[in-house]
């Protein structure tokens, strides 16, 4: 249950995955209004390299669901043009490591153009990319650069981890008049969870608690926050009580749950599968070792993050360059135990 | 096809448009040289004709993108210089509220949507202003202005090829001024023509002399109108020179004086001026009466430009996002 | 030029790199479909004329850049397929002990300098890899193989110009297997033969049916010949065809049934053996020999591959910089 | 005088401007190394866009000095390309936001090949990018992007702050068997220092304690390290002892020297020019609030930044966006005073 969602009467929910998620929200999107349409590599005739767009090609037609060429720059800038005047587009980068390619047009224009116009123009736009590990596609194909986009003053960056967040998170997305990058995460596309019914958004910068504790803070992100809750029943077993919190939106960043919810236990755990250095945990980590929640502190800030290590082919490589959910149990445990 | 310089209208016009760009960017010169204005600077002296001829085949709600170099575009597609010069001199009136400079010169409100300081950054924008205009249904046309030195980059090679593929109202105008900063094109891309690339993106491509009004126009125009019928993207090279160096820096060490000297022979402004002069359709104090006017204009448009307030900081954090 | 078919030895060796390649591919597709391999997979059935003709114009120590659908390249190249199997197995004794998998399999003893998971990352690659052997005076040779689909990335455009502009010893060899994923090469690029966009860059460009030998190699040859003697770059289309999927998710929406039957009768190994049979230079029994000695190796190296041991993740963090 | 230097005798020394001592490195890798050639836009010719390379094509050749098309991407795989193969080549990409172009070739090629090539080839080569604002170049030209990079496992990471550093750790980055991204600044090249004669390397990975002091440790990179030394000057004023750090090399990073730096005084403010969030001072700050150091600390970490913003033309405005030296004395001085 979101922050959000607690306040209001029980919404009606129905269970589908994380891509369908996804479709639903671009379907309900392009029916509300006709600025809204998708590009990208494969998207159309065969629905996606991860089947998220599915058929939706054919209720919306082709010119909604366009497919391009190998393109990330090209579509990417297109993308750019077309929100400049008048357009919603959205545009998907087959795996989120083809950002790289695409890097002038969503930072040097995307972020910028708003800010570098006196305001004259916005760049409503929302490009999505699936990142990380865990399919055995090597290192070009399984990165989480995130961190990347948070460093880009202009953007907003979002990273669904359920269902439900997918679906409401891009409708916001989708809404808003800035530059959204919408990480997705491939290894969750074809898990399954409530989705609320209808058009709900879930706005941006707000984080949600997935589940209350006493003697740490987990704060984890993407793939890293089903992986906490399943260290946090594991944890439960052995007497250890686990706040998990899933920021949702890394820019804008709700801040205020973060420190709550550190001062509240005293002992905070960073979770990315990202690689550590520079990932979005340090940057989490640097905001509560300057605020007022340094003095609740009873341990060190802990991080748990990929190996600063190309991602390997091989499937043992694969898992131990990132963190799983025993790594999450026995960091969390020391934490608690050591302090 | 209109014939332009048979037209007074037009003729006046032309010129004008020439003259402020020429007026201008010697304006600029003059203030930087003396301290008053910061950052760098990409002067279009020369090369007036090619905007002033492309923007006549243009309507107002067209789109443009700009470069660098855009001072020109920026007044041909009919911007006001007074808010031009502001945003140079770093004023809250100044397009971009001082924010954006030379390089990011803006004025969406006639289509302008931006110089550029990335190097083939527009063309893919464009491209995009022009597949929306396609899905908008609004037989809106945009033009990308580019330098030769953009053709080096992929944005140029991914931007034509989308357009291509999906027949977009968009023209691609090459602005050949023979350098990109110091590189030559002949050096760069191993072509007669640079319009000879064309072919390889199946659209058509064509070189005009980018001093001469008449013919930047009439490519541009018919460019313009197959993009509008749906006949999708044009290529168009349009030879001309930088009279000056790339910028601030530059010693021109890649060019001799010789070229330099020969090209300012081929000044597009006395060169039109003569054309209309002859052709009977303006008259000496015409003429003067148009360098009189643009230059009291632009004297003023300075005035005005430096009286304004300066840019403020107040709030710097909250415009990055709009709301 | 050699005449290929009519020479045994020639042609031995060209049907054992083909059938090599294909019995590579099926075994990849075996191990996959039982769940023994890991990852994802791009299999080239169907398209082993070309990476095998094309090697034979290369010496082992010219340089080659390959793509996702790297095994043919890797296998043509003179790699060998124990190695392979194992990187594909993630095995220690891999190519790349196991940290690369199939997207990343390179050989650099014959000159291959990887597979790439980057469409198109490998072309400015083996125009670097160009530069390197002209400014060491080597006289090497570079072929970037790549698909039709990168094409439209602007890093093979990139690449192109400078190899162009620096007249490098470098060789663009393009497989147009008629789709890059499921985008039909005659939508996205507007052109009758990809080689048409060779002239845009001012380098020799020809189309040749990528499933004819000896085409392949004459139009590689000659391309090397003119790499190697100073005469810059050469595009070259072969075109072919794919006969399974882009990978293990592909559904082949975009394309009929009948188009993949068409072309599985146009497969280019009979093809060639066809033809070396018709010429007398190689008998049924010789043909039969080949494919079973290959049948034989290729087993054994499953088996090896196999047995050896698994990829270690001692290391993993040491390993990212060279020392 | 730095650590390494401080071991040796006095080193002879000749004054010169950043942009002199790195012609002068280039120059000599040229000379001792057939295999060390540089490529980049108006290099030759033109001698640079900011006067770097000067005349050094006319010593070197045409051929060791290249002048390339518009085409970061293109010239920076042509650079892995010829690294793979036995060249040393040095990339010089014009302002350090054309990095963006070129990000497929640097993160996802020329960082990972190594690795995921299993060891078998090397990728020597050297990016050089100048960055930082400060010339009313606005938004497009004047970021500081070095967190992009130091994010990129393979990459290493050198910011220079001094001539004489320049020099030396260039010398070290091009014998380096990986790819380093070299991070000049503009405002840089023109300031003049004591540079070491011929040719000493200055060894990646070892910071440079610019200042000793009691009260506070100042850890400031690029520009921000003469602004650092400057307003320790004025603190000293005021009674206010500050020890300067930097870390010179931000990847690989000499975490121990930070570390005891930190622990010396227990009150930590870091200094960096990129924007504030996910900037390189937000790793700096996680490692110190992860390590013993943290139980030393006296006050919150603190950290001065670039505002998160685009950087803007105006001149009053850029200067705003930017940490400068008053900011540093105001908030060394809240430091040390509320702590
Ligand atoms: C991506 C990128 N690379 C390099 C530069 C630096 N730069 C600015 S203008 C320029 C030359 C551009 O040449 P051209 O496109 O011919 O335009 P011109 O200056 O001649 O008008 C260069 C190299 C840049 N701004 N952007
Ligand atoms: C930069 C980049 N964009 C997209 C992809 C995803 N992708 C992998 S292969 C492929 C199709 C490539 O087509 P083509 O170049 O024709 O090669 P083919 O698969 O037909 O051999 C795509 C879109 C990628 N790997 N890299
Ligand atoms: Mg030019
Ligand atoms: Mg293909």
């Amino acid at each position: 249950m979101t922050p959000t969602q607690s306040t209001l009467a029980a919404v009606e929910t129905t269970v589908m995955t994380y891509a369908e998620a996804i479709r639903e929200a671009l379907a309900l999107a392009m029916a509300a209004d006709p600025a809204v349409f998708l590009m990208g590599e494969d998207v159309g005739t065969y629905g996606g390299a991860f089947g998220v767009t599915g058929e939706l090609m054919h209720t919306v037609g082709a010119d909604r669901i366009r497919d391009t060429t190998i393109s990330e720059l090209g579509i990417v800038g297109l993308g750019v043009g077309a929100a400049m005047t008048g357009m919603r587009p959205i545009v998907e980068i087959q795996f989120s490591d083809f950002t790289a390619q695409a890097m002038d047009q969503i930072a040097n224009q995307a972020a910028k153009i708003h800010f570098m116009l006196g305001g004259a123009v916005n760049v409503p736009m929302v490009i999505r990319a699936p990142g990380g590990s865990g399919t055995g596609a090597a290192a070009q194909h399984s990165q989480s650069l995130e961190a990347w986009f948070v460093h880009v003053p202009g953007l907003k960056v979002v990273m669904p981890a359920t269902a439900d967040d997918a679906k409401g998170l891009l409708l916001a997305a989708i809404d808003d008049p800035n530059p959204v990058m919408f990480l997705e995460h491939k290894l969750l596309y074809k898990t399954t969870g409530d989705v609320s019914v209808g058009n709900a958004r879930i706005p941006l910068g707000v984080a949600a608690v997935r589940r209350q504790g006493t003697d740490l803070t987990i704060i984890a992100t993407g793939i890293e926050v089903s992986r906490s809750m399943e260290a946090a029943e594991e944890l439960a077993k052995i007497g250890i009580s686990a706040m998990v919190v899933d920021p949702r939106t890394l820019k804008p960043l709700d801040t205020d749950t973060i420190l709550r919810t550190v001062k509240a236990t005293g002992r905070v755990l960073l979770v990315q599968e990202a690689v550590r250095t520079l990932g979005f945990m340090s940057e989490i980590s640097a905001i509560i070792a300057e605020s007022d929640a340094f003095t609740h502190l009873r341990a060190p800030i802990k991080r748990l993050a990929g190996l600063d290590i190309p991602i390997p082919y091989a499937p043992k490589l694969e898992r131990a360059a990132v963190p799983q959910v025993e790594d999450i149990v026995r960091a969390a445990t020391d934490l608690v135990r050591e302090w | 096809m209109k014939q332009i310089a048979v037209d007074p209208e037009l003729s006046v016009s032309v010129l004008r448009t020439m003259w402020k760009i020429r007026r201008f960017e010697e304006a600029v010169e003059d203030l930087y040289g003396r301290g008053l204005m910061h950052g760098t600077m990409h002067l279009s002296i020369g090369q007036e004709a090619v905007p002033t001829a492309a923007c006549l085949a243009l309507n107002i709600d067209d789109y443009i993108t700009s470069t660098h170099r855009g001072h020109g575009h920026c007044i041909a597609k009919g911007a006001d210089m007074e808010r031009m010069m502001a945003e140079l001199l770093a004023k809250e009136t100044g397009y971009c509220r001082g924010r954006g400079g030379s390089m990011h010169i803006a004025d969406t409100a006639t289509g302008n949507l931006g110089a550029n300081g990335i190097v083939a950054g527009g063309i893919p924008i464009a491209a995009g202003a022009a597949l929306s205009a396609k899905m908008r249904g609004t037989k809106q046309v945009a033009v990308s202005f580019h330098g030769d030195g953009a053709m080096g980059e992929g944005a140029w090679h991914e931007g034509v090829i989308l357009a291509a593929m999906w027949q977009l109202p968009v023209v691609f105008l090459c602005e050949n001024n023979m350098y990109g900063m110091s590189m030559p094109a002949a050096a760069a891309f191993n072509l007669e023509k640079l319009s000879d690339r064309a072919k390889g993106y199946g659209i058509p491509g064509v070189t005009v002399d980018g001093n001469d009004i008449q013919a930047v126009y009439e490519a541009t125009q018919e460019a313009v109108d197959r993009a509008r019928d749906g006949g999708g993207p044009t290529f168009i090279e349009a030879k001309t020179y930088r009279w000056r160096g790339h910028s601030k820096s530059d010693k021109n060490l890649y060019r001799t004086r010789e070229e330099i000297e020969e090209w300012r022979l081929r000044d597009p402004i006395p060169k039109f001026e003569d054309i209309v002069r002859a052709a009977g359709t303006l008259t000496d104090d015409d003429l003067e009466a148009i360098r009189t006017n643009v230059r009291t204009e632009l004297r003023t448009a300075v005035q005005r430009a430096n009286a304004a307030p300066d840019a403020t900081a107040d709030d710097l954090l909250s415009a990055v996002y709009a709301r």
